[in-house]
């Protein structure tokens, strides 16, 4: 039952924490939106989808890139690497405002219920991924090779593999900047305020659809940064690719608290590493029963994840 | 291959055990109050019927209420006032269960409410308002009412969806007590408008109402005369008073000097989470801390 | 508030008076349907099959005969509830008298009920679980209605298994499901025709997995040599990259769930060498000639399936043909058909429906493409 | 421009309502047979207009239309009555659909005597999942519940002893009431069972809604905190609807297992629940003739819509969307009127 994991323990945690990198940059985007809407966006997981298919159109019809099996050359490869990563980001975090403005704006300047808001997100979920399905032929897309996957160096039987390293990298460098940025910008510190207290900050002067807006942006920009590293890494993508990711990062946003950036980090990370530990261990069909047992338990013992906020309320 | 689902299963078979145990141990505990309760009535003496026992409160940090103690006695109308801040709302959250004290203790007939669950509070007899109308504005005025009077009824959900006598009988009877109330309060004429389309005295009034209808022994007030006019005030306190004098016991917040001076049997100040003063009106009126703590005399020099 | 009432009057009204026109009756046409996905996830291989049909049907109104044929279609989206929801509306449409398909087992099951109340012939040219034409199996047999054109995983499973260990000297199989219905069935029928001891271990991977790390990694702890995925092409492509990425040298195989062209254009060079099984033979190896028409005719070329739903659809028109027009002496037709199909062997079925056919085929994934190497014996 | 404000700010429900206190007790009871007698004569108007292309109408009548009214409204119990976010409906539906299909096709038991042990199943599983689950609010329990849809799909799938992904086939039909029987090609008798349901769950929610259980359900729903001030047991009620709820899920199970005769883990997905949920919202949450208006519209316009074939979904997408920008408060919303619901109890309702 551990022979798995004792004999691949390294290497199962490098690409648990590869995983749970793309895991925290999503759940950022539920996060962030969560944190000032107080409300699921349910739409992130198509957010994060249209950042996969940007990455792909952009590096195979506009770079010109082909399927092989070696790495681009290196300047055609920095040149790939940044354009779909910021044409991704750039997709998703559109697509991200679009869905603000379509299917949240709206109902929020009615100030109705936030089931119908929810409803509504689901509603343009649909149809976002049904457009995609619709283009794609339901098909899965293939992303061309860019990177080999050749290990650079090998710790304990596990090796670090240029896409590996890149995205553990760059995922760490883009939550920090993240992480600063609402600390310390004025538009963070807005969103701050308004996270704290909508109507205060409304009397403060801060314009509420234009942070809204922002923080839905700054959410679709961490999706569609996940979606550049997830497509490099695993070469494809579909038009249902964010149902289960979607579910995982959100799982993960709620398990470090939803709403707190760095629970988010955590979260993410720590699922990532679930995910593999309980598939070796139990059998991959019950990872996601693992999974959400964990976050019941999280959640019984601490109900606002374990970064939430400490209310200090008792509970019914 | 099965453990997964044997974790969940132990877990929540654990969870269950837990619950259904915890409300054992309350309902037993309810018994007994009701019973000393009971006997307690009995006595026609000036009792204490709520006690702040050095009461501490902190959030991460920052200290709400320190060490106050007060006394609040059977049939009296207190008023609690201080500077915004000052901790008095944070008060009326422990007494009622929404905060738990983080040390020090609430006795409501020489009973401790420490960890009972706030329906609980609100069945042994105490019941509030809110700062900021919180009404079930879907609700008309009178269900608002109804829902209060719920607390002391026997009949569950079965009862209720066979139609048994029991259940008719006393939603019948919550029926005529929620209109009696109403009219006590002098609003039956809205008891058949929603909740939230009426005017706001009117929802000041409903909140002192839906309170009533839980048949509190002590009645929680928080700021019950904000945003009304002279004439409004005057019809409040003459409210006030009539509630006093058919057996509640009132603890007021309230910011209005004239209407506290007109009403309160007694007037507690809390100034930064502590208790400066504590006797008659005319006595707290002239007390030089108060007079500081309203004033606004520089925090170091206190 | 008259004016709302008269509004709701005039709108029930005005659904009464398109309720009660009744549709035009029937002409000289006769009808069939194609049941299989035709939207949803798995909607190229309905539509890859329906062009098959159409094809066939075409060909057929082209001599201008004294019945014409014309199709439906009811997309099931391979879906068993869908399936449940679309089978009544054919079984109680009087003037369809045949379905080719259901495409997929699942659907053939929930489908069944229906069909074979209603005693409407069926062949399917894809649905290959063993247990709709198993009479053992109640409930999920499909006689006296049911036929189909493709050998059963039954023989699907034991020729997989020969296919991936042919040529190794000490296999050590690992074999992977993706937790459907088809892809468990297979491994049921693959797993005791493997080799003695060569089993070193199984995994289940749901079908929508992207990360496959911890397959890979107990495949690598096993240090097996020959690994099976009996689950679908866009999965398949997914694991191989990623087993390969890690290192995995040895062989990959999978059944027909895998054959399929965009198999090789998804994974790339990692799916070079890779085995596959399928019970049918692509039309273009059968009759170039045909396929050529077919291009001409739909302006695809012929899908995977595509001989097989030609096969199909062409027993039930030869049973038009010689007359037969209503579902009962088509049935009768279909039980007794000795049919020439498109690849020159004789096609008939036996008393639970299983065609005569009885061949897997075996492939291989050859600089991008996937070519057939002949029946697995 | 007048028609669109009309419709947007319109409240049928109202109009109803106020119509419906105005009649005479006879008046109602004629209104209320006849309204039940044109209901249960709905599968004679499959044709014209009304008919769907491909799938029967008559089999569409019953699933999805009637199972999702009868699953929305009793999902109506938990979201809309006492503002629960439950995403994991589609568990108890599974419940009840393999309770029918283990003991139907293992024991002799037919279908009406496996109802109720489907439905005390499907409770018993609202009161494990509810125990720990209610104590959270809002998103948190929303994504609990939803765990709780996968884990009990996905142990379906994991559990070859029931099955795995191969499901369960053979489920018997149930056995003929009287001259009624039940045939898989003519499915009328399966949809009068439904609107059998249907009408007793809905005589269920009348009647609480009036009574104590229902006030504090919407108590609960408007203001938890409050609630709990005011003397409501929460945790006691919040998991008397969840299990409300789940019972009449399991209802639906049991029967749409004994329907379609098969069924398979692959049946109760995320999207099932989420799908029931958009009934509930999308009519008018809270309010049962919304509810109902919204299921009976959600589950046959995709049938109906079949001839745009690829587009289907997206439209259906589109409609949610456009939908609840301008009607938030579903196609009927809750009661929005001056008058006590508290009234009618006098009439014994």
């Amino acid at each position: 039952m551990f022979s798995t994991l004792i004999d691949q323990f390294w290497s199962l945690t490098l690409s648990g924490i590869a995983l749970g990198f793309i895991y925290v940059l999503i759940s950022l985007g539920y996060t962030m939106v969560y944190g000032v809407l107080r409300m699921i966006n349910f739409a992130n997981s198509e957010i994060f989808m249209f950042g996969t298919f940007a990455t792909i159109v952009i590096s195979r019809d506009f770079l010109g890139n082909v399927d092989g099996t070696k790495s681009l050359p290196l300047p055609k490869l920095i040149l790939t690497i940044t354009l779909c990563l910021l044409g991704s980001m750039l997709v998703s975090g559109l697509v991200a405002v679009f869905v603000e403005l379509v299917a949240y704006r709206r109902l929020r300047a009615r100030g109705t219920n936030k089931l119908a808001t929810l409803i509504s997100a689901i509603g343009i979920s649909i149809v976002l991924s049904e457009f995609m399905r619709i283009i794609t032929n339901s098909r899965p897309t293939l992303n061309p090779r860019v990177l080999e996957k050749k290990s650079l160096f090998e710790i304990a039987g596990a090796s670090f593999r240029m896409d590996t390293v890149l995205t553990i990298i760059f995922a760490a460098v883009l939550f920090v900047v993240l992480d600063r940025f609402v600390k310390f910008s004025r538009l963070g510190r807005a969103i701050r305020a308004v996270s704290m207290n909508e109507d205060a900050s409304k009397l403060m002067g801060v314009d509420l659809n234009k942070v809204i807006s922002a923080t839905f942006l700054i959410g679709g920009l961490m999706s569609g940064a996940a979606a550049f590293f997830y497509t490099l890494t695993y070469e494809n993508t579909k038009f249902n690719v964010g149902f289960t990711l979607g579910l995982a990062a959100f799982t993960a946003a709620v398990i470090g608290g939803i709403g707190n950036i760095r629970g988010a980090f955590f979260g993410g990370l720590s699922l990532g590493l679930v995910e593999v530990y309980a598939s070796s261990i139990l059998g991959t069909e019950w990872k996601s029963v693992t999974v959400f047992i964990i976050l019941v338990l999280v959640l019984v013992l601490k109900p606002n994840g374990i970064f939430g906020e400490a209310v200090q309320q008792t509970r019914a | 291959m099965y453990n997964v689902l044997f974790v969940y299963l132990a877990m929540a078979v654990l969870i269950s055990i837990d619950t259904i145990r915890r409300d054992r141990i309350q309902k037993g505990k309810d018994q007994e109050r009701y019973v000393q309760e009971r006997t307690l009535l009995g006595q026609k003496t000036k009792r204490v019927l709520l006690e702040l026992k050095n009461l501490t409160i902190t959030f991460g940090g920052v200290t709400a209420l320190n060490a106050v103690n007060l006394k609040i006695y059977q049939g009296e109308i207190l008023a609690l006032i201080g500077p915004n801040g000052a901790g008095k709302t944070t008060v009326f959250n422990v007494v009622t269960g929404v905060y738990r004290a983080t040390s020090g203790e609430v006795l409501l007939n020489e009973q401790s409410l420490d960890g009972m669950k706030r329906h609980h509070i609100t069945k042994i007899g105490i019941a509030r308002t809110f700062q900021n109308i919180r009404l079930f504005g879907d609700m008309t005025a009178l269900e608002n009412v109804i829902t209060g009077t719920d607390v002391h009824k026997r009949s569950g959900l079965l009862g209720g969806l066979f139609g048994m006598p029991r259940a008719r009988r006393e939603e019948k009877a919550g029926r005529v007590k929620a209109h009696e109330i109403l009219q006590f309060i002098g609003i039956d004429e809205y008891s058949d408008r929603l909740a939230r389309n009426l005017p706001y005295g009117v929802q000041r009034r409903l909140e002192i109402a839906r309170a009533l209808g839980t048949n509190p022994q002590l009645l929680l007030l928080d700021e019950p005369a904000a945003g009304f006019n002279p004439a409004e005030k005057v019809e409040l306190a003459n409210t006030i008073k009539k509630i006093r004098d058919a057996g509640y016991t009132v603890l007021l917040i309230e910011h209005d000097m004239s209407l506290i001076m007109g009403i309160s049997d007694r007037v507690a100040v809390l100034d930064f989470g502590q208790k400066i003063a504590d006797d008659l009106p005319s006595v707290v009126q002239n007390d030089k801390r108060v007079i500081e703590a309203y004033l606004g005399v520089p925090a170091d020099a206190s | 508030m008259k004016k709302i009432q008269a509004g709701v009057i005039a709108a029930l009204a005005l659904v009464l008076s398109f309720t009660l026109s009744a549709c035009g009756g029937g002409s000289d046409t006769i009808k069939i349907a194609y049941q299989g996905p035709l939207s949803g996830g798995e909607a190229q291989t309905g539509i890859d099959e329906q062009n098959a049909v159409k094809f066939a049907i075409e060909l057929y109104n082209a001599t201008n005969p004294e019945k014409k044929i014309e199709l439906v279609s009811a997309d099931d989206q391979g879906d068993g509830t869908v399936a449940a929801g679309v089978a009544p509306g054919i079984a109680n449409d009087e003037s369809i008298v045949a379905v080719v398909g259901p495409a997929y087992s699942g659907a053939t099951i929930a489908s069944l009920p229906y069909y074979k109340e209603a005693g409407m012939p069926m062949i399917s040219p894809s649905a290959t679980k063993v247990s709709l034409t198993d009479p053992a199996v109640a409930g999920e047999f499909g006689g006296p209605v049911f036929h189909r054109i493709p050998a059963t995983d039954k023989i699907q499973g034991p020729a997989l298994g020969k296919l991936a260990v042919s040529g190794v000297a000490a296999p050590k199989v690992f074999v992977v499901d993706d937790q459907t219905a088809y892809s468990v069935g297979l491994v049921e029928y693959l797993l005791p025709s493997l080799p003695k001891a060569s089993l070193v271990g199984t995994d289940s991977t749901k079908n929508d997995t992207a990360d496959f790390a911890p397959t890979v990694a107990k495949i690598k702890a096993k240090g097996a040599n020959v690994v099976i995925y009996t689950g679908y092409y866009s999965q398949a492509a997914v694991l191989v990259k990623q087993l390969r990425d890690a290192g995995y040298k040895g062989i990959f195989a999978g059944g027909d769930g895998v054959l399929n062209s965009e198999f090789a254009v998804l994974a790339g060079a990692a799916a070079e060498g890779a085995r596959l099984t399928g019970a049918t033979v692509p039309l273009g190896e059968l009759s170039p000639e045909l396929a050529a028409k077919f291009k001409e005719s739909q302006g695809v070329e012929p899908g995977v399936y595509a001989a097989e739903s030609f096969d199909a659809a062409n027993i039930i028109i030869e049973a038009i043909k010689a007359g037969n027009t209503t579902r009962a002496t088509i049935l009768a037709y279909i039980k007794t058909v000795a049919y020439v199909g498109v690849g020159g062997q004789t096609i008939s079925f036996d008393a639970n429906g299983d065609s005569t056919l009885g061949f897997i085929n075996g492939f291989l994934v050859k600089d991008g493409k996937v070519v057939s190497t002949g029946a697995v014996k | 421009m007048k028609l669109l404000n009309r419709l947007r700010e319109g409240n049928l429900r109202d109009w109803g309502a106020s119509f419906w206190e105005q009649s005479s007790p006879t008046k109602r009871k004629v209104i209320a047979t006849s309204l039940i007698g044109f209901a249960a004569l709905a599968p004679f108007m499959g044709f014209g207009l009304l008919d769907t292309p491909v799938s029967d109408y008559g089999a569409v009548l019953v699933y999805p239309v009637g199972m999702f009214i009868l699953m929305a409204l009793g999902l109506n119990i938990v979201v809309g009555k006492s503002g629960l976010l439950d995403l994991g409906y589609v568990a108890f539906f599974a419940i009840g659909a393999y309770t029918m299909a283990i003991l139907g096709t293992r024991t002799s038991l037919n279908t009406w005597e496996i109802m109720p042990i489907g439905i005390a199943l499907a409770m018993l599983a609202g009161l494990i999942l509810g125990l720990p689950a209610l104590r959270l609010r809002g998103d948190y329990l929303a994504i609990v519940t939803l765990g709780f849809g996968e884990i009990v799909r996905i142990s379906a799938l994991n559990t070859r002893e029931i099955g795995g992904p191969n499901g369960i086939a053979n489920v018997p039909v149930p056995p003929s009431i009287g001259p009624i029987k039940f045939s898989l090609n003519d499915q009328k008798a399966f949809f009068w069972v439904v609107l059998i349901m249907i009408l007793l769950t809905i005589w269920m929610i009348r009647r609480l809604s009036v009574r104590r259980a229902g006030r504090a359900w919407e108590a609960i729903r408007q203001d938890e905190d409050v609630a709990e001030l005011m003397g409501v047991h929460t945790l006691k009620y919040k998991l008397w609807s969840f299990s409300l709820g789940a019972a009449v899920g399991g209802a639906a199970g049991v029967l749409y297992a004994s329907k379609t005769l098969f069924i398979a883990p692959e049946m109760f997905t995320l999207n099932v629940s989420i799908l029931i949920l958009a009934c509930v919202v999308f009519g008018g949450m809270g309010n049962i003739w919304g509810v109902v208006l919204g299921a009976a519209i959600l589950a046959y316009l995709p049938e109906r819509i079949r001839f745009i074939s690829d587009a289907r979904l997206l439209v259906f997408g589109l409609a949610l969307v456009i939908t609840m920008n301008f009607r938030p408060d579903g196609l009927l919303p809750r009661k929005k009127r001056e008058k006590a619901i508290v009234k009618s109890t006098q009439d014994g309702i």
